[in-house]
């Protein structure tokens, strides 16, 4: 981490940056903020470690605009994210310098809860440095230990991989987190009958308080109107009177993000309900990868984006699908 | 007074609206119609004092607060002067004489005809349909003249054609003594052949003396050059009033939307006195 | 086909472009093909025309079935817009799928001006395949449906 | 004091189910919210927190307020019965009890909202005592004491009993109803468990943060700090922070056309959404700066300023736990305390 801030400290000093964008240290061992660093002294507060899921390159559109360079640090799947808006041109690049950081795999402190943990004081073993398996939790109903693995973000389980898509220079190693089937969740809801597919959908986003959390955070909804804030159309209902405006709006929003979705999980990690809002998104990756072969949203960003392309011998919509 | 049966279950909140009825309709200016509402049997829906709003809902479509534009001496009806600049005003602007809406009011404060403005000599300065709020004031003055000095009325306007109430202006409000009318429009025009300029100007031209009360109303930048022109004349801020205008969707202070510092403009305004909103922070 | 008056009569949406089978409808009308009178048609410039929200904004207010109706590919009067309209439409449609909506309830047909025993056909097959299904409960709006 | 075996708690829901509705924390797809008891609902009553307040028993997310029809050129409008039948809303916290009160500010303020009203009148609340309290939550900060909650009836659950104190008529009229069920204790156990939170509320972080600086007479000076253009940074401008929150009251009128009657409902709105001030002709509060001071402002200074000097925050720390960005009510707060330590 003091390599990441004493470089932040250089490009700062020389001229190349007017700003880094990063994490600053909470007041507790899990909730760093994404934020700003203007000077030497801000960076006194810079913190990169486990607990530092958020995805900073939705901030880099807002940065973009400001004046002068923005040191942004991103990691190895959040690359992906800015490589997606950079090919919409929702960032500039000329705006970034890029300082990939190195992931060992993010915590949900959501997770960690889950496992019987509260009262949480200090947390070790989730800083970069030292690499360990083992959280130690000191609470203030004792002293907890939780395994790093069961601690991570449902999106680390599954990681895209840990090469940066786009930088201009790397920092720091990680490691291979991968221990689940990326899609094996979608192909278990899949295998369900309608009805139970139905009750699933159903007991999850009955849950939901339609608090645009998902869509907030999300890199790829960056319209600058949604079009569910919008008054024109009578979609702009906050309420969840019934459980179709739920379903409408996050199949919707799904679909907006269909072929741009990067598969960051920030939507899963911020929902305040636990809903697995990433149960969407990679459906209609899935569908993508099938239907109209392997697609990687921000890997590369001349490709040709699946929903404004086509082929003429694209299956038919009604045709049996599995 | 609506159609429901109102048993002892059901609600007279005061979100639950009246059915009001369009009894006539004047189109002002090509942007701006005047809505008269009567209650669906006749006669007025509600009682209010001059500067008290309503919200105006057609259902489906929208609800919005507007100030009432009668005076609350007229005892037949109430008017709304609605200017046509969003999704309800527009559907507003189609219907016709004979249909219903909904009303529900009256809402916030008002002038203070009755107290501090009793027995002083006013000075009402409207730009646009800025007049609207105010009008409902003069009328009262009007009917109520013995208990007011002199009155002075400064109007203004982008052009000849969106001066609102004309014909009443000219021919009620100029005709009645020691009522002094000046009208002034933005841009020359062909056929006018009064005032040129900005309101602002306009005022310091006439250059009132400070012995008045000023009640002041109309976009924004206007209020605020009005009232710098204003203090320049030597008026203090507890001599001039105006209105102000936020989104609101409850009316009753509840709802936050119209919440500035600790004031609810829906409530505890819309009139404010100019040393009172100093007092708020700048939000609005 | 006589109905009696219990039976449940579907409610249809139909999007059809303007320039094949809304085409296609009126041919079908003009040669006395008969279909079922629950299928309300809604002109659409273009298949493409329709996004994902016309279809669940359909289903919310009470839609039983619905179908989307546009120019074989390859004949687009606007040259590529069904061809994405296919991509939409299969993507979509896999997530109602997935949702645990009933397969059938929505559909996709090219039919072309020409074809006006297609669209007849079409339709009366679709309402039969609704009326199999019954009544939609799973994407409707409660409030839409008293 | 009463009690009743924990074992026998099925019984006693089942009991008061029988002829009220009766709301208690239930698990739902692995979150644990307040929802209607039914008998194969998985009660959660050792969850601290559920991840919305209770303020949805009083204050629902959205409720329709009266439904329009118009046949021709006639309108009529049909309101929304008023909540007649009684309700329990059992398990609810100390701080969140604290919220209803500054709900009822607002809402019982003239002039009276008369849909909350009916809820508050028919609704009876049942509190349960913390007994592990976590490191996000701070109502000590707001004088609530989470050991000894206020409500119509106070329960404390130790060990595998549930102790049960009746404190207002409503409650003793409840007590009354299931008095079969319980039985007659003496309150030690209770006063030891209270002791022994009373001693961890101590030791938790947030506890004794100190709210000095802030009540209704720092308008001006709050508003006007620097702090806030650094502090919204994060903020994403959704509305989490608003929907957990237990006394967050604002909220949009809105219609839905359901094809026969249009319904005016009203749903909760955040400060935090762009288009909450939106107006045909301009936004009052156009920055996420701003928007994020309101709340803050509002919950600090402009409440209080209204309310005798009461906040409306309770310290439940719901806004610490769920912000996407990390930002919360205390650090807000701790932000201005270093800036005016520095000073």
């Amino acid at each position: 981490m003091q390599e990441l801030v004493n470089r932040a400290k250089e490009l700062l000093a020389n001229g190349t940056v007017q700003r880094v964008l990063g994490w600053k240290a909470g007041d507790m061992a899990y909730n760093p903020e994404p934020s700003y660093f203007e000077t030497e002294a801000d960076l006194s507060d810079f913190v990169y470690d486990a607990f530092c899921g958020a995805n900073l390159s939705k901030y880099m559109i807002e940065a973009s605009k400001k004046e002068g360079k923005t040191l942004v640090f991103l990691k190895p799947c959040d690359s992906y994210s800015f490589n997606q808006l950079l090919k919409e041109h929702r960032v500039d690049r000329e705006k970034a310098y890029i300082i990939g950081v190195g992931c060992k795999g993010k915590l949900d402190i959501e997770t960690i809860r889950k496992q019987g943990v509260k009262g949480i004081e200090e947390i070790s073993g989730a800083s970069m440095d030292d690499a360990c398996d083992t959280l130690k939790i000191k609470t203030i109903y004792g002293d907890k230990e939780v395994s790093y693995q069961s601690a991570m973000l449902e999106r680390c389980h599954v990681c895209k991989g840990k090469d940066h898509v786009v930088y201009d220079e790397v920092i720091g190693e990680s490691r291979d987190t991968v221990d689940g089937e990326r899609f094996s969740e979608v192909q278990r809801i899949e295998s369900m009958t309608p009805e139970e597919k139905f009750l699933f959908f159903q007991k999850e986003l009955s849950k939901c308080i339609r608090c645009n959390a998902c869509r907030n955070v999300c890199p790829a909804c960056s319209c600058r109107k949604c079009v569910f804030d919008s008054n024109k159309f009578d979609s702009a209902q906050k309420a969840n009177v019934d459980s179709f405006e739920e379903k409408m709006f996050h199949i919707i929003r799904a679909f907006h993000v269909a072929g741009r979705c990067t598969d960051c999980g920030e939507c899963s990690r911020v929902c305040p309900q636990g809903i697995p809002l990433h149960l969407f998104n990679r459906k209609f990756i899935k569908d993508i990868n099938e239907f109209y072969g392997d697609y990687t949203a921000g890997e590369d960003i001349d490709a040709e984006a699946p929903l404004t392309h086509f082929e003429f011998t694209d299956r038919e919509p009604n045709e049996e699908r599995g | 007074m609506c159609d429901c049966n109102c048993h002892e279950h059901y609600t007279e909140d005061t979100l639950i609206p009246k059915i009001g009825i369009i009894t006539e309709i004047t189109q002002q200016t090509p942007d701006v119609k005047t809505f008269r509402v009567n209650a669906p049997e006749g006669g007025k829906l509600f009682e209010h004092l001059p500067g008290q709003c309503a919200m105006v809902s057609v259902p489906g479509v929208g609800e919005a607060m507007f100030s009432i534009t009668s005076s609350p001496t007229n005892k037949e009806y109430q008017e709304f002067s609605i200017k046509k600049c969003g999704v309800l005003t527009d559907y507003l602007h189609t219907m016709e004489v004979g249909e219903e809406l909904t009303v529900r009011g009256p809402y916030g404060n008002n002038f203070p005809v009755e107290t501090e403005l009793k027995g002083k000599n006013l000075l009402f300065i409207a730009g646009g349909i800025g007049l609207a709020p105010l009008r409902s004031v003069i009328n009262y003055v009007i009917d109520n003249r013995a208990n007011y000095g002199t009155v002075d009325i400064l109007y203004g306007s982008r052009s000849m054609d969106d001066l609102v109430y004309l014909k009443e202006i000219k021919e009620v409000w100029a005709k009645e003594e020691g009522i002094n009318v000046h009208l002034t429009i933005d841009r020359e025009q062909e056929g006018w052949d009064g005032h040129v300029g900005f309101v602002p100007s306009f005022l310091k031209e006439l250059g009132f003396e400070n012995n008045k009360t000023a009640l002041v109303c109309g976009p924004p930048i206007m209020i605020k050059f009005v009232l710098a022109a204003l203090i320049e004349m030597g008026f203090s801020k507890e001599q001039v009033y105006t209105t102000l205008e936020l989104r609101m969707k409850c009316g009753v202070g509840k709802c936050g939307r119209c919440n500035i510092g600790s004031k609810y403009v829906c409530k505890d305004g819309p009139v404010f006195r100019c040393d009172e909103i100093d007092e708020l922070p700048a939000e609005y | 086909m006589p109905l009696n008056e219990n039976e449940f009569r579907p409610k249809i949406v139909a999007f059809c472009c303007n320039w094949c089978s809304y085409a296609g409808a009126d041919l079908a009308g003009s040669s006395r093909l008969s279909y079922p009178a629950d299928v309300k048609i809604i002109k659409v410039p273009c298949s493409c025309r329709v996004n994902p929200m016309f279809i669940l904004r359909a289903f919310e207010k009470g839609a039983d079935g619905v179908i989307l109706c546009g120019c074989h590919p390859g004949d687009c009067h606007y040259s590529t817009g069904n061809y994405y309209a296919r991509r939409r439409m299969t993507l979509l449609f896999s997530m109602l799928d997935y949702l645990g909506i009933e397969k059938g309830r929505t559909r996709v047909e090219w039919v072309s001006a020409a074809e006006g025993v297609k669209f007849s056909q079409t339709m009366n097959e679709f309402v039969e395949k609704i009326r199999s299904l019954g009544e939609n409960v799973r994407l409707g709006d409660l409030r839409c449906k008293n | 004091m009463l009690k009743i075996a924990k074992t026998d708690l099925p019984a006693l829901f089942q009991k008061i189910a029988e002829t009220k509705d009766l709301y208690l924390p239930i698990r739902v797809a692995d979150q644990v919210n307040f929802g209607v008891y039914t008998q194969d609902a998985d009660v959660s009553l050792e969850t601290l927190k559920t991840v919305k307040s209770p303020k949805d028993a009083f204050f629902p997310q959205s409720e329709t307020l009266y439904t329009c029809n118009k046949t021709e050129n006639k309108i009529s409008i049909t309101p929304e019965e008023l909540q007649n039948k009684e309700f329990v809303v059992f398990g609810i916290k100390g701080c969140d009890v604290k919220g209803i009160e500054v709900l009822d500010k607002v809402f019982l303020s003239e002039p009276v909202d008369t849909f909350y009203k009916a809820r508050r009148d028919h609704g009876i609340l049942v509190a349960l005592a913390c007994n592990e309290p976590e490191e996000s939550c701070f109502c000590k900060a707001f004088g609530i004491d989470c050991t000894d909650p206020k409500a119509d009836v106070a329960t404390w659950l130790v060990e595998d009993v549930l102790y049960w104190n009746p404190l207002t008529e409503k409650g003793s009229a409840l007590t009354d109803a299931v008095k079969d069920l319980l039985s007659d204790a003496d309150d030690s156990k209770v006063k030891e468990q209270q002791e022994k939170t009373k001693a961890i509320v101590e030791k938790l972080p947030y506890m004794n943060l100190s709210l000095e600086g802030w009540n209704g007479d720092v308008l001006t000076e709050k508003f006007d700090s620097p702090l806030w253009e650094e502090l919204y940074q994060p903020c994403l401008a959704c509305g989490t922070c608003t929907f957990v929150c237990p006394t967050c009251q604002c909220y949009d009128i809105k219609d839905y056309n359901t094809g026969n009657g249009v319904q005016r409902y009203r749903c909760w709105d955040s400060c935090m959404y762009s288009d909450f001030t939106m107006m045909a002709h301009g936004n009052n509060r156009n920055s996420q700066m701003q928007r994020f001071r309101q709340r803050f402002m509002h919950k600090l200074v402009y409440f209080p300023a209204n309310n005798n000097g009461m906040y409306s925050c309770v310290g439940c720390g719901r806004c610490v736990e769920k912000c996407p960005a990390s930002l919360n009510i205390v650090k807000v707060v701790k932000a201005f305390q270093k800036e005016g330590g520095d000073k």
